[in-house]
């Protein structure tokens, strides 16, 4: 990975972002950036609009107006190339959904194979060194109902992994966990963090999101309400951002 | 009871019987693989957004599935032949039982891409794999695998109904059946070994089936869940 | 001989078609009822009447119809019982039905969740108790949407009956055609008044069950 | 057991055999009721016999299995003599003949059997055109079976096949149904003759048969059922 | 219901009760027994056993060895009169089990019109008198779908008592229900013990258990652990009970 200084041009930023379902306005003017390098946890109560935001960077939703642009693609334009923004972010949900019906190699090797045209051996090399990225190097055969929930999960991450995006996003990807298993999907991302990948992650975990985050965007309903270091979680300035704080929940 | 059973009299015909019966299989293979694919693309179609090619999908498959067979093999054998157009009984055969196997393969199928779960089309799409990648690997496999057991019933299903194929000269089991019958006039004795040939034929799919089943689903093969 | 379809042929057509309906009529009736102690047989606690009736299910799925009607028109002879084509098709459709609607309604019974059949047992109601009162009454709602679908393909198979010689309406057409000669009108006509009779019992069954979805999902418990 | 004139005479009805699919023997006019040479036949054996009628329908390859599983007292359907059958039913002696062609398109340079080779001939399944030209196996004949003389003459009418093997009469019929595609008796196959069927066994049942025939052979009333339908007298050495 | 002061004659007992389901074993030579009017309360670990030995009280499962006798019926033997056992026993399941195709006055004369013969105007009047004592008689003509949770759970608890069994069984009642529904279910059983029913039941609520029942049975692993007075619950003697009671969980 590219070890650049933060430079002014970021990977991924949102200006203005607009999005309705119907009547309901889940975006209302979003607008964060995230530099090249940098770890953004979003953050705020149920229904705020997190996961919307989340899936507008890689349209998954198209947007009703503002500006999106992730690695130098314009996203909120309706001829945005799909599959080349898509080589460029990798993004990991909170159900893992591995192919079920494919091994864990093949679930790995599938897209770079598919999609960038590498030989299988090649693919079969990377799927070995992704997974040991993950800690998973002996499930390599192994189909993903044999596997727990956390191993799913990483198993899903080294899957993004491996088509080396430039982004990742990670949408609660430890909410249908428990604690133990939580912790070593943690333990994945922080290493992530640490090797200097981009990450935008939605996540629950207060804890997590102030040791790893370079920063925070807290959002309520629709609107980026409080944004900044890690340390706002500890000094809150708004109520809002006070109150959710508070709640202590680690799960909403 | 005048009737007496000489079963030995019609069993020397047995090569007759077995032409008959390799023929129906063929008629069946023929059909499950063109059945298999026309229906999947009616599935397909039904699914799109195109008003216009979902409804032709669900025209013929609701046409298809409540009209009988025979009508739609003499529509098709005669339709052929009243605009100008001559094929083999065999062909025409095929072409009629896969235009009718292919309407329930249809229904069949769109279960299946209906039991997909939608966040496996968008772990695909975020990994950026196109349409028809995506249709291949992420939705076709699995649905088949799903819907396995209705689709292999309806082959057989297929298999038996391609009887009715006797009726326009294509010499499968029931025309030689009905041919040995009025030679030896021992009508009862060779519809019992036709039925028991039947039998051992959906017997054989089913066995086919099942074997192709390991084939195509390693990971039942491997987690030893049944089909 | 010859000539024009005219309202003669249209009847003798329509004749046939009612003949069609009968024979479906009777063949679910007859199939209903052997198909119901079928249903009952698969799932009996006596080993030997469970596979005598699995077996039974095998044979006729396994064979097809037309071979059915054959042996039934002139098996049924064979053994000694005079019969009309009406009777060898109503038998025979009956053997055939049966083997198909017991196995659906099997499924239908052994779907009613088995915490309703201990409540049952629990209560001490005997074993024809627990059928009549409490799982056969659930059952017939999860039947009735397959129940209906099937009727497409009673009415459709009919149509095989013709072979036997007995004029329905498959049958009724090849004679008019007979007298004819314009094969591709009259054919096309038949399937439309097969459509016309099979169309909305598959509209029927598919609002059962869209029906039924929802109902299902409101009796799941808390 | 009782025999069976016994049974027709008690139950004052007698079954008969009969395919209302092979024109111009039995088929149904334009109201829809039976009627053609058969018909006639059988319907002056009801009445001289004071009889009810009852017509069970049969198709060419069920014609014989309905008498022998009593589904019908007796055959009238173009049932041709053959040894192959005399051993399974009894015949009467015949009440009229039937000349079996090859019938090929009018336009056709069909004359003889080498000509036929490459053409598929359409025939009624079971029938004695049928057998005939299966057992011809050093002729490298390509058969298409149809289960009834209807199917078949509509898959001539309709250009399905372009020979048919069947009675010279049927032949003359495809031209009347499509008058673009007129058949004509090429090469002759076999005359046969028309017997009425009955199970094997029944003496007194087939005396009056053969006497009931015999009567009305001499009277003419035979013949011109015939001629009516056919358009031709019976053979001479027969009506004399 | 008769008041008599327990007995020497157990109602329920259990001797050396064992039962595998194939290579598991479950129970393990299982021994209690209850007494008339007495409340027993099981407890236990999820997988220990206790809906499995209830189970063998009504014969829902045989067992593979030991003895139990109910009312006098010899439950062990092959040739218990089920019929009439079950007329003994009233048995209530968590997931509350009315039929669905009955109203709830329907599900109730149900069975003392078929099995008992009762007349339908007199059984009526029992199923007024039943629902009375769950509070429900307002629900006499509804549908079991109509109801709430609990309210379906009270229903199904009069439709056992309308057959006046000599002892009733309770698996988890309220262990699907939320807590201000499982209060009112608990409510309704806690009547009944004070009417002198013979009771037994599993339960996850120490809380209810410590309240009402004379007496406790501690399985673990396919035994009976531990048994006393309601007082082991607040001094339990080993260390499995002990630790069982600490976890502080009501539901497991
Ligand atoms: N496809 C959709 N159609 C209609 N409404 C939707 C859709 N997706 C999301 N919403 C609504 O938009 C709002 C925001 O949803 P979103 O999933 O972005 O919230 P979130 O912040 O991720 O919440 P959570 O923490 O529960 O995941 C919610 O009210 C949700 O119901
Ligand atoms: N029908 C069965 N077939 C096989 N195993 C069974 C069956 N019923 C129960 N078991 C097993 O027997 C063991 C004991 O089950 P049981 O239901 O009696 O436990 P329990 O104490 O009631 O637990 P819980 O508190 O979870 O209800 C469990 O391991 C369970 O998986
Ligand atoms: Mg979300
Ligand atoms: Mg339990």
């Amino acid at each position: 990975m590219h070890q650049n200084a933060p430079s002014s041009e970021p990977i991924v930023s949102l200006r203005d972002v607009q999005k309705s379902f119907g009547p309901l306005r889940v975006l209302d003017g979003v607008s964060f950036a995230v530099q090249r390098g940098e770890v953004l946890a979003l953050i705020g109560r149920s229904g705020s609009g997190k996961s919307t935001a989340l899936r507008c960077i890689d349209r998954f939703e198209k947007v009703d107006g503002g500006e999106i642009v992730v690695c130098g693609h314009r996203v909120d334009r309706p001829d945005v190339d799909l599959r080349a923004l898509r080589q460029d972010v990798g993004i990991v949900f909170q159900s893992y959904n591995l192919f079920p019906h494919l091994t864990i190699e093949q679930n790995i090797t599938l897209a770079p194979c598919a999609v960038k045209g590498i030989a299988t051996a090649q693919a079969r090399d990377l799927a070995r060194k992704v997974l040991a990225q993950v800690g998973l190097e002996e499930k390599l055969h192994a189909y993903p109902e044999q596997l727990s929930g956390g191993q799913q999960q990483r198993a899903a991450i080294a899957r993004s992994l491996a088509m080396q995006p430039k982004v990742m996003l990670f949408d609660e990807v430890t909410s249908a966990l428990d604690p133990e298993l939580t912790a070593e999907v943690l333990k994945v991302i922080e290493q992530l963090a640490a090797d200097g990948m981009t990450m935008v992650m939605v996540t629950h975990e207060m804890g997590f999101a102030k040791g790893i985050a370079d920063r925070i965007v807290f959002m309520h309903r629709g609107k980026v309400h409080e944004t900044g270091p890690a340390s706002i979680l500890t000094s809150p300035t708004t109520p809002e951002l006070t109150q959710f704080v508070g709640t202590g929940n680690l799960k909403s | 009871m005048s009737l007496q059973l000489d079963f030995p009299a019609v069993l020397e015909r047995w090569p007759s019987f077995l032409a008959g019966a390799v023929l129906t299989l063929e008629l069946a293979a023929f059909a499950t693989v063109l059945g298999a694919l026309l229906g999947t693309l009616a599935a397909v179609g039904r699914g799109t957004h195109n008003a216009l090619i979902a409804g032709a999908s669900k025209a013929y498959v609701e046409t298809i599935r409540n009209t009988p067979l025979l009508v739609q093999i003499f529509l098709v054998y005669f339709g052929l032949a009243s605009l100008g157009l001559k094929f083999s009984a065999f062909a025409v055969a095929v072409a009629a039982l896969t235009i009718n196997v292919g309407a329930y393969t249809a229904e069949i199928m769109r279960a299946g891409f209906e039991a997909i779960p939608r966040g496996q089309i968008e772990a695909a799409e975020g990994l950026a794999l196109s349409r028809l990648q995506i249709y291949w690997h992420i939705i076709l496999l699995p649905a088949v695998e799903k819907v396995y057991p209705a689709l292999t019933s309806q082959f057989v299903l297929l298999m038996l109904a391609s009887s009715v194929c006797s009726q326009i000269s294509a010499e499968e089991l029931t025309a030689v059946a009905n041919y040995i019958q009025s030679d030896t006039y021992r009508a009862f004795e060779t519809y019992i070994i036709v039925a028991v040939l039947y039998v051992i034929l959906s017997l054989v799919m089913r066995a086919g089936f099942w074997g192709l089943g390991l084939v195509l689903f390693p990971r039942r093969r491997r987690l030893g869940t049944p089909l | 001989m010859g000539g024009h379809l005219n309202i003669n042929h249209l009847m003798f057509l329509g004749q046939g078609a009612l003949w069609t309906i009968g024979l479906s009529v009777i063949a679910l009736i007859g199939g209903g009822i052997v198909g119901f102690v079928i249903a009952l047989a698969r799932i009996s606690p006596l080993k030997s009447v469970r596979l005598a009736s699995a077996t039974y299910v095998q044979l006729v799925q396994g064979t097809p119809l037309l071979v059915i009607l054959f042996l039934g028109y002139f098996g049924l002879a064979a053994i000694g019982l005079k019969v009309s084509p009406l009777t060898a098709a109503s038998a025979s459709l009956t053997l055939y039905v049966a083997a198909y609607l017991g196995e659906i309604w099997r499924g239908c019974i052994q779907s009613v969740p088995k915490p309703q059949w201990e409540a049952a047992e629990g209560l001490a109601l005997s074993r024809t108790q627990r059928m009549s009162k409490v799982i056969l009454p659930q059952a017939i709602r999860i039947a009735t949407p397959p129940t209906v679908g099937f009727m497409v393909q009673i009415i459709k198979n009919t149509s095989l009956a013709s072979v036997v010689g007995f004029v329905e309406l498959m049958r009724s057409g090849q004679i008019v055609n007979n007298s004819l000669f314009e094969p591709f009108a009259i054919y096309a006509i038949i399937a439309v008044t097969y459509f016309a009779m099979c169309y909305p019992l598959s509209l029927f069954s598919q609002r059962l069950e869209r029906r039924m979805g929802r109902g299902r999902s409101n009796l799941a418990p808390a | 057991s009782a025999d069976l004139l016994d049974e027709i005479t008690q139950a004052k009805k007698i079954r008969i055999s009969t395919d209302l699919a092979i024109p111009p023997s039995g088929m149904m006019d334009s109201s829809m009721k039976p009627t053609g040479s058969d018909v006639e036949v059988a319907q002056l054996l009801a009445k001289d016999w004071g009889l009810e009628l009852e017509f069970i329908q049969t198709t060419g390859a069920t014609r014989i299995p309905n008498v022998l599983t009593g589904k019908a007292d007796i055959i009238i359907s173009t049932l041709s003599v053959t040894p192959e059958r005399a051993k399974v039913i009894d015949f009467t002696k015949r009440y009229a003949t039937l000349q079996s062609d090859v019938g090929c398109l009018k336009s056709s340079t069909v004359k003889d059997w080498p000509d036929v080779k490459d053409k598929s001939i359409g025939v009624s399944r079971g029938t004695t055109q049928d057998t005939t030209l299966s057992n011809m196996k050093d002729k490298d004949l390509k058969i298409a079976r149809y289960d009834d003389d209807a199917t078949m003459v509509t898959a001539a009418v309709s250009g399905q096949v372009d020979c048919v093997g069947s009675s010279a009469t049927i032949i003359n019929q495809i031209g009347v149904k499509n008058p673009s595609r007129v058949f004509e008796s090429r090469i002759p196959l076999a005359t046969f003759d028309l017997a009425i069927g009955l199970k094997k066994g029944e003496q007194r049942l087939m005396d009056k048969l053969n006497a009931w025939i015999t009567e009305n052979v001499k009277n003419g009333k035979l013949n011109a059922i015939y001629k009516k339908f056919h358009g031709v007298d019976l053979p001479t050495d027969m009506r004399s």
